[in-house]
């Protein structure tokens, strides 16, 4: 097993709040990596560093072996990590197509044609067969402000996917997502990503959806790991369940998904 | 090359005015080549205006271009309009790649400040060079077109409109590629989503460099045909005001089409002739309450009077 | 899509036509063929030089063309109109750049048919309209612009005149005066508006000061920003070089602005200050000007007009419809309206008729005529540019009525270089060929 | 030496002007988020209003002196509270949420509207109210003669800027505008009037235009454009200085002001280059301004 990904005491202060204290991580290629712990934990914060959204106060970035540290999100993508939203970052005037379609072009190169259209029959083929590997072909043409909470997360992860990062971090899925959809969201997710046999990362509030996914749990509170292994032995870690999952080890119901 | 129906209409309504400009009066030419030549500068208005970017400056890259004209026949004997026009393209171009490295790490008010301030530095920079003029600048005359003298009066205003109609039919045509193209469609992805287009592996920043660089080099193509036509230049082409008058007709026409800021210009234009004829002391009020109907009543431009695009759907 | 793209050409072959209609109906509508001379009369209605200069010359050119419709000016302009037909004038604002005020000389003539145009106070204006003037054929007067370049530019010109003075004059004028009256000052200095006018205007007078006063020097020279209204910095650079003479080509709210701050922080009593446009604003100054100050006119007008028959005429309708004396644009503007009626009713033609662009110039190239400014000879630029006198005079300020003491007039041969000579040269020549009283 | 005290009071008369100037520009920014480019058309207003006002007076009758000064601020006051409201209540409010950009543009056309509406008012002969400025002397320095009036000016503008800032840090009123300029979304969650808000702002930020307009009139020529001419210098300064900060428009305006006189002094030949280039300089090391903050966008 080769690492993909690895962080050494990697630290992140906002002023006199601590947002990320230490933290070191491995993660090996071809790993689904389930990330919880309550809002304000340091999650999205990692992600934001290790993408190079963030600059991190201190520490090591390392990817594929190589220091990714103060690389921007593009050549941090452009190596090969890509990540989705919280929130899905799409654009807002376009079409779900359309989306698609920019996405294709920035992953087939970094500077874009002066004058060859950008619409081309080889490119709207294959967003198409995008649009249904994802199960929202019914969306195509409509502006990504007008379809489901669930579509615009699925097309925001599809665009992360369509550069065929080597590693993918997801930034709460299901977020924003009813209950009932959830599960049929992540699968259509997963079985895209081990399609193209991708490490995955991902930050999730619904303990259902972590335990059913991953290999492996990483808890985060307040900054700092505080659990690191197989879901069922995190989930059943006292320290866990006291600061993250709230003495609820298996629940029905999300924790604190707001 | 395939031309799609949009190049074809404009390529026969280009022809149409060419052919207009033989029957109509020679105010009228002069009004509308103005007008083209000044909706060729709104063309980079509105190319950064997709990109999010408004720029308040733009009358730098107009006056660059008509400066170029003007000095390239007074002092270094480029009497060619074609070799002269292309000229105020190129110093443009070099202008705006030295100062796109600092102009596009900015955005909304910052860039439309900064742009704005360097439009004024030219603008102090040429009321101080007496050689050129001061704020009386000077003219543009004794121009050729491949060796060709068009003889003063009617002969030369006819080739500059033409000339103007031509550049125009150019520039539309490429525009409108450009804005179907990779760099034109990302860079309304830019203005739309800056974080989205930089975590797809592009570089905001850079795209925008590209496009500052390319509206650059179109509004120094107006400023040129304009020196030509007016056969004066004079600083005043730098000011703000003036920038302000490009965004002005930049929102009146809309972003909808490429053809929506020639419409707008040629609309401007008669309405500050009429509004300047008929009350001369309260023309600047008139154009004041037009733009605020514009923005209220036509959000979209008046690009939205002649293309009822449905919203939700774009082919 | 494409539904939108064949309507989209339609609409716009349908604009075009619907221009064509609209250029055809304005055209036949205002043809000047209803047997008016109509003039088109253009000049700040807007900005910063509407009060000073704009709306003075724009009511001067009312109240005489009301005049003359009625046939009530003294003798020899006592034809009704212009040589008998009614005049009828088109009123225009100088106010947007030289770019916007090209494509209105075109719409004055080609659109609105006018006969004749008078107008333009800014030089850039005058020096982007007299190619164009020559372009279109017609006949044109900058009443007002004082730029040299404007027939050094246009040495052709056949269409274009000028019955106001050239700038130099003012500054050639300003240094005899000082040397006259005050010709034991050595020190000098100065505060122009950056911008053409005021860098040409030291320029020439710094020149001229070398030859006429050569033991004097130049202290201290400022140029702020046209418009800015507050000089706090540069009077204080002013003041603390102790110059005796602060010469200022200023005009309008600047100026006045200038005179009131430089008054209040001493710098005008400490030192005499020259303004070369200060007759302008001679109602304006009250007690805020020291008496003493050096105004002019650029020329022989406003308070610096002869008492002859026209223009004590002029004033007293001028005064009699705005309750104000006419300032020196006002009376400039008079001088070009009859310097226009003068080359019609010379030109050769029956009466009531129109004469033609042509007719007009050969009648006013080299003509001497009378106006409120006393004889106008046109000598200069190969009879297309007025030469006259020039006065300059003390602002004196008592029992709350303002007047003029002092005053030294300079015939136009004293403060005019000669024919085909550039005033900077006849200066730096020491003005051969100098005929001065 | 001599000219070296120049520069300092030359450079702070002026700064005290320009912060009286682009404090209302500030203020309407930092809550509102408008860059309103009509604010020099405020400022003309307020100096129309009170040369007219203080021309009667003088015109008619002398009455003592000192009234005059009441008389110039009074008028401002209105002025600058009746247009506020007529342009913030007809105008504005049907505006909000519209882009920033855009509605730079609507104060545009608000600019043109209020250029020629001043014209229909006042017409363009000059106005003066030369009075106040003269009746309070000078002062002599060696060479350099200075108005007591300018020096009242510094006073004046020192003043208001702590009054401001006063008001904004010190009272409940300031807070809930804090609140509003620090995140708009919460404030209106916690129950903030934002519309009350935005009114008290806009007429609090027209009234400090038409000050200073009022508090300049006494030492200029009031004709028209002046306006225009004071809306690029306000917009240099509020953007050194960091758009929405009181204290940045403060140390923009002296930064501003002291480099001109500097100019003016040892380098003429710069000064028209001067507050462009302190402009540039500043936004290339911070892009934000001086004391403007630096919004990340949360994702």
């Amino acid at each position: 097993m080769t690492c993909i990904l690895e962080t050494r005491s990697l630290n992140k202060e906002f002023g006199a709040v601590i947002a990320a204290k230490d933290l070191n991580v491995q993660i090996n290629k071809g790993e689904v990596v389930g990330v919880i712990g309550s809002n304000g934990a340091g999650k999205t914060t990692f992600i934001n560093m290790v993408t190079g959204y963030l600059k991190p106060t201190r520490g090591e970035i390392l990817f594929n072996g190589k220091s990714i540290m103060g690389h921007s999100p593009r050549a941090i993508t452009r190596a090969g990590m890509a990540r989705s939203f919280q929130v899905a970052q799409l654009f807002p005037e376009m079409t779900v197509l359309d989306n698609l379609i920019v996405a294709l072009a920035a992953a087939e190169s970094a500077r874009p044609s002066f004058l060859s259209p950008l619409r081309s029959d080889a490119r709207i083929a294959r967003a198409e067969e995008i649009l249904k590997e994802f199960g929202v072909e019914n969306y195509r043409n409509s502006l990504v402000t007008a379809v489901p909470q669930g579509a615009r997360k699925l097309v925001d992860i599809a665009m992360a996917l369509i550069g065929n990062p080597q590693m993918l971090l997801l930034d709460e899925p299901t977020s924003g997502v009813s209950v009932d959809e959830k599960t049929d969201l992540m699968d259509t997710v997963m079985n895209a990503v081990r399609q193209h046999g991708v490490t995955v990362l991902f930050v999730e509030h619904d303990m259902d959806v972590v335990e059913r996914y991953v290999s492996r749990v990483l808890a985060f509170y307040s900054g700092e790991i505080i659990a690191d292994g197989e879901p069922a032995a995190v989930l059943a870690d006292q320290q866990v369940r006291d600061l993250v999952t709230g003495h609820r080890p298996t629940t029905k119901q999300g924790n604190g998904a707001s | 090359m395939r031309l799609d129906k949009t190049e074809i209409s404009l390529g026969l309504i280009a022809l149409a005015c060419v052919l207009f400009g033989f029957v109509s009066p020679g105010w009228l030419i002069f009004l509308l080549t103005i007008a083209l030549a000044k909706a060729l500068v709104v063309q980079g208005v509105v190319m950064q205006m997709r990109s999010g970017l408004v720029s308040f400056g733009q009358g730098l890259f107009y006056c660059i271009g008509g400066y170029t004209v003007g000095m390239g026949g007074q002092f270094f004997g480029i009497h060619d309009a074609i070799a002269a026009l292309s000229l105020g393209m190129f110093v443009a171009i070099v202008v705006a790649m030295l100062l796109g490295l600092l102009l596009t790490r900015y955005r909304e008010i910052f860039f439309a400040m900064l742009s704005l301030a360097f439009s004024m530095i030219l603008f102090g920079i040429l009321v101080k060079s007496q050689e050129l003029g001061s704020t009386d600048g000077f003219n543009v005359h004794d121009w050729t077109l491949f060796g060709w003298a068009p003889e003063a009066g009617a002969g030369s205003q006819h080739t500059v409109f033409t000339m103007t109609v031509v550049s125009g039919l150019i520039v539309a045509v490429l525009i409108h590629r450009y804005t179907k193209a990779g760099i034109g469609v990302i860079c309304e992805a830019v203005r739309e989503n800056e974080v989205r287009v930089e975590y797809l592996g592009l570089s905001p920043r850079w795209l925008l460099y590209g496009n500052y660089v390319a509206a650059a080099a179109v509004s120094a193509l107006g400023g040129g045909l304009t020196a030509l036509a007016t056969g004066h230049v004079d600083p005043e082409m730098a000011y703000w005001t003036t920038s302000g008058e490009f965004v002005f007709i930049a929102l009146l026409g809309g972003l909808g089409h490429v053809a929506a800021p020639f419409i707008a210009a040629i609309v401007f234009s008669f309405v500050r002739t009429y509004a300047i004829e008929f009350v001369p002391h309260t023309w600047q009020m008139i154009l004041g309450f037009t733009l605020l109907a514009v923005i209220i009543f036509l959000p979209k431009g008046l690009w939205s009077l002649v293309s009822r695009e449905k919203t939700g759907e774009r082919a | 899509m494409k539904n939108n793209k064949s309507k989209f050409s339609k609409y716009l072959v349908s604009g075009v036509a619907a221009l064509a209609l609209a250029a055809g109906a304005a055209g036949s509508a205002s043809a000047a063929e209803n047997g008016k001379f109509r003039v088109g009369i253009v000049t700040f209605l807007s900005g910063p030089a509407a009060g000073p200069f704009g709306v003075p010359s724009a009511n001067a050119a009312k109240v005489l063309v009301e005049e003359l419709n009625k046939g009530n000016l003294p003798a020899p302009y006592d034809k009704i109109g212009i040589n008998g037909a009614e005049i009828e004038a088109v009123i225009i604002d100088e106010a947007g750049g030289a770019t916007k005020q090209v494509e209105e000389y075109r719409n004055l003539v080609q659109r609105q048919k006018v006969d004749a145009v008078i107008g333009y106070v800014s030089s850039g204006d005058c020096l982007a309209i007299a190619p164009v003037a020559e372009e279109l054929k017609t006949f044109t007067i900058a009443y007002d612009c004082g730029t040299p370049r404007l027939f050094a530019d246009n040495p052709d010109a056949a269409y274009m005149f000028r019955t106001g003075l050239d700038a130099s004059v003012d500054n050639i004028g300003a240094v005899r005066y000082l040397a006259a009256t005050r010709p034991d000052v050595t020190r000098l200095a100065g505060i122009q508006q950056n911008y053409s006018w005021g860098q040409d205007s030291w320029a020439d007078f710094t020149a001229a000061a070398s030859v006429l006063m050569p033991e004097a020097e130049i202290v201290e020279e400022q140029f702020p920003k046209i418009y800015q209204g507050q000089y706090g910095a540069e009077i204080s650079a002013l003041s603390v070089k102790r110059p005796e003479i602060v010469h200022s080509s200023f005009w309008g709210g600047d100026m006045e602005a200038l005179v009131l701050q430089a008054n209040a922080r001493g710098l005008l009593e400490d030192a005499t200050g020259l303004l070369t446009c200060g007759e302008a604003s001679f109602a304006t100054y009250k007690d805020q000007a020291p008496n003493g100050m050096i105004i002019g006119a650029r020329g022989p007008f406003g308070q610096f007009a002869p008492d002859n028959e026209l223009n004590t005429w002029f004033e007293g309708v001028y005064q009699n419809a705005y309750d104000l004396e006419p300032v020196y644009p006002a009376t400039k503007m008079a001088q070009a309206i009859l310097g226009l009626k003068y080359a019609a009713e010379n030109a050769g033609v029956a009466d009531k008729e129109i004469p033609s662009a042509e007719q007009l110039a050969a009648a006013m190239k080299g003509a001497t005529f009378e106006s409120v400014s006393g004889t106008v000879e046109m000598a200069r630029a190969n009879g297309h540019q007025a030469m006259q006198g020039i006065t300059y005079g003390e602002y004196h300020y008592e029992d709350g009525v303002a007047s003029i003491k002092n005053a030294v007039s300079f015939d136009g041969e004293c403060v005019t270089p000669p024919e085909g000579v550039a005033a900077a040269d006849w200066i730096a020549d020491g003005f051969p060929g100098a005929k001065c009283n | 030496m001599t000219s070296l005290l120049a520069v300092l009071i030359d450079g702070s008369i002026y700064a005290s002007w320009l912060f009286l100037v682009a404090a209302g520009l500030t203020v309407i920014y930092g809550v509102m988020r408008i860059l309103n480019m009509a604010h020099g058309s405020f400022y003309a207003i307020g100096a129309y209003s009170a040369a007219s006002l203080v021309g009667w007076y003088f015109n008619n009758g002398m009455g003592p002196a000192w009234v005059s000064y009441l008389l110039l601020v009074g008028a401002a006051l209105v002025a600058g509270l009746i247009v506020g409201v007529i342009v913030e209540r007809g105008l504005l409010r049907l505006m909000y949420g519209r882009d920033e950009i855009l509605m730079v543009i609507i104060t545009y056309a608000l600019l043109l509207i209020l250029e020629d509406g001043m014209k229909i008012v006042w017409g363009v002969s000059p106005y003066f109210a030369y009075q106040p400025y003269s009746e309070l002397g000078r002062t002599s320095l060696g060479l350099l003669k200075v108005s007591n009036y300018d020096v009242a000016l510094v006073g004046v503008s020192a003043l208001l800027g702590l009054g401001l800032w006063a008001w904004l840090e010190r009272t409940n009123q300031g807070k809930v505008l804090r609140a509003v300029i620090h995140d708009r979304e919460i404030a209106v969650a916690m129950g903030v009037n934002v519309k009350l808000m935005f009114t008290i702002t806009f007429v609090l930020g027209t009234t400090l235009g038409a000050l200073a307009g009022a508090l300049t009139a006494p030492a200029i020529s009031v004709v028209p454009g002046i306006g225009i001419e004071v809306i690029v210098l306000a917009f240099a300064v509020v953007v050194i200085g960091g758009l929405g900060s009181i204290g940045g428009a403060a140390v923009g305006a002296l930064l501003v002001g002291l480099s001109r006189a500097a100019a003016v002094h040892y380098a003429p030949e710069f000064e028209l280059f001067v507050i462009y280039g302190v402009m540039s300089l500043v936004l290339a090391f911070r892009p934000e301004g001086l004391f403007g903050r630096t919004l990340a966008r949360k994702i």
